[in-house]
């Protein structure tokens, strides 16, 4: 008995987050989807968005033949400055992550266990020159960690598990989870399911997932 | 739309609860924020813990409130400084607990309450009086104290101008403890000179970006006195 | 009178010796020294640890010096980024030993380094592969890392605007690590866009005050490209 | 036996530590005898004077008249800015001077000892409300701490000691004193007098000192 549901696109799981944003908050996007939330942000909400090599106010990609080289982003594209931003340096922009001051960082990961582990920054430690950037910082230091990411891997495995087995990012860092098939928020009793796509039920949803989920 | 800016001293001191931990901004007479200061009188916090470098002077801002007894206890590196009569009355008197912080550390371990560190070593008062007690550790041959993040319930700092969005400036030596307690208070409230529109603040030469800031009050007072 | 404009490259780069480690600024291809890192090159120096958020990209740079031989080990938070097979090439053939450090925990590091503190406690990296082997603490219920100072010995910066003070201002996102190496180098060396008059940068503006800097070197070398 | 000599007074004190520092240091002055030594830079020599509150490039009072009432340094005195000067934060000046980036403190004291403790505080923490300010971050952070002080106090007691009795700002911190009677460096092998004023002997400057002292 095949469901009729239709995942979320990207852009589509971006929007969502974007929706879920209030105006006023601080703001860091990870590479991946979380980049799409900023243009998904509706007109007239007012978010700050913080770029990790010192700036704040970041707004959206420039007009051709208007780029700024001087002005990127953490994910190294050319970027925009919004009226009221500011530049300060990498020790004072990680002050502001560490420290707290974020509202918000969203990340895309691998994997996030339903204790709130996120593994997001490596598959092997061994197998190519590893890399971390700000994720770590990132997954500690904001008010919230959203996740965003398919609900499965390519190859129909759960992303959403019991117990990470990527190298992990943070300890029990993420407050809630998009992916293309539900919203679910990590809570102290488990992983509780917040909204699900038009045409998916909760078994089958719970199929898909490793970790055991809650109903709303 | 993002607006910081409030309209009364009523309104940028709402929510201060007794007992909270207050960080006071300004070195000497300059940069100290004292219609604030001077409004939790009538806003009536009591039992207030002040994180200030002196302890006020004459009977203006922190030495009047220091004077109508809303403050439990100060933690300060110079509180005896000309003028300092209130402190030196209530202290003699037992009236008020003082814990005396070097400068450098006071203002690193505000420093470090904004970045998200809860301790860090420090060479300075290793062997000292203001140490005892404390966690020592021999690195490279040298000794260290282990010292705690400060972290305030609320800030209280001047700025020369500000924007709605809580950008700030400061003006020359009134820079000093401001920017280090904006960043490092849960509610930071501003009292600024100026008051300018979103844009005419230098990308920069922004100094406490709007971030850490949740208030800001229009206060053109003119020049520091005394 | 103090003058800490230099005139060449090699006079810029004099008295670094095998073996130094090296604070490199910049983020991705903006804010980053080229000039005089490539000018280690022909400088000759060797075994160098260097300290740099990424690995350089295309053959430019940081990537140069790599390709050559001179980096004996890399400390970095994101050596994996478009262009950077140099640095690939290097690690799978085992030639290069990495570091790997989280950004912010890199910029902390350095800005302790330049501050005095030997050690700090952070969140970042707790329950982590990256703080294995690490001395660990719970504080408040929580888990942090204690991390060390991370000093250059030399640090190789660009500025937009330099005086002969060696007082500093960066263009847009281009400040990135520049100012937090200045301050951890024990020999800061500037590569900078604009040499000015003393006092043409407003003392209110100046992000890295002069006493951070040793050496000034114009090269006025447009746009950064990559 | 008296001996004929005239002990400097409190200018001529601080032009001996005036002459003795080199263009381009980086220096902070305490308050007291200290705080005189800028006056006494000679001409042309350029020597930059940091102040804890935020100052780079500190310059002399200014003229009646042309006061700025926003531009102290940390004795509270209105000063002015030299061209080239800076303002930063408190933490980054303090920064500056845990960091070691200042070639030079000279500050004033109660007591130094033979190994080079210093104590300039308090005379005792009980009597009165005590206040440490900068001092205990100024002895240990600059490169070389000179102390300048007279020789013994006004009843005649020596303050260069074997072992302080006031409360310590610093361990084996000081690097030279200078008194009106002598300058003495503080070495490893102990206090090696490097100059006396005319018509003192070395036994007689010894008399006057607790510790004990090493002929140049």
């Amino acid at each position: 008995m095949s469901q009729q549901f239709t995942p979320l696109t990207r852009p589509q799981m971006a929007g969502q987050v974007a929706e879920a944003i209030p105006s006023g908050w601080y703001v860091n996007l990870g590479i991946g989807i979380p980049t799409l939330v900023a243009d998904q942000v509706p007109a007239g909400r007012e978010v700050i968005f913080h770029s990790e090599n010192g700036i704040l106010g970041m707004g959206p990609a420039p007009a051709a033949g208007a780029i700024d080289p001087w002005l990127i982003n953490a994910g190294k594209q050319h970027i925009t400055l919004r009226t009221g931003g500011s530049f300060f340096h990498h020790a004072d922009s990680f002050a502001m992550i560490r420290g707290g001051h974020l509202d918000l960082c969203v990340l895309g990961a691998f994997e996030v266990a339903e204790n709130g582990d996120i593994a997001n920054w490596a598959t092997s430690v061994q197998d190519t020159a590893p890399a971390v950037g700000g994720a770590m910082d990132l997954a500690v230091g904001a008010k919230r960690l959203w996740v965003v990411m398919e609900h499965q891997t390519k190859d129909g495995r759960p992303r959403i598990v019991k117990r990470c087995s990527y190298p992990l990012t943070a300890m029990a860092a993420v407050s809630r989870i998009y992916t293309n098939l539900a919203v679910i928020d990590v809570t102290p009793e488990g992983l509780r399911v917040a909204g699900m796509i038009d045409g998916l039920d909760f078994a089958e949803l719970q199929n898909r997932t490793e970790a055991e989920l809650i109903r709303a | 739309m993002i607006d910081k800016r409030v309209r009364s001293v009523a309104e940028a001191l709402s929510g201060i609860h007794d007992g909270a931990t207050v960080l006071v901004g300004g070195f000497g007479a300059v940069g100290q924020a004292n219609i604030l200061i001077e409004g939790l009188i009538e806003h009536g916090a009591r039992d207030l813990t002040v994180v200030a470098n002196n302890a006020g002077y004459g009977r203006v801002g922190l030495a009047r409130l220091l004077e109508v007894g809303r403050v439990r206890k100060l933690i300060c590196s110079f509180p005896r400084i000309v003028g300092s009569t209130i402190f030196e009355t209530l202290y003699k008197a037992g009236r008020i607990e003082l814990e005396l912080v070097p400068q450098g550390t006071l203002a690193e371990r505000m420093r470090a309450a904004s970045a998200g560190i809860p301790a860090f070593f420090t060479a300075t008062g290793a062997g000292t009086q203001l140490a005892e007690g404390k966690e020592t550790r021999e690195i490279d041959g040298r000794t260290y104290v282990l010292e705690q993040a400060l972290p305030g319930d609320v800030a209280i700092v001047e700025a020369w101008r500000a924007d709605r969005w809580g950008n700030l400036t400061y003006r020359s030596s009134g820079r000093n403890f401001n920017p280090v307690m904006a960043a490092a208070g849960k509610l930071t409230v501003v009292q600024t000179q100026h008051m300018v529109e979103l844009g005419e603040i230098d990308p920069e030469t922004v100094v406490t970006p709007g971030i850490f800031v949740d208030r800001v009050l229009h206060v053109p007072y003119g020049d520091p006195t005394g």
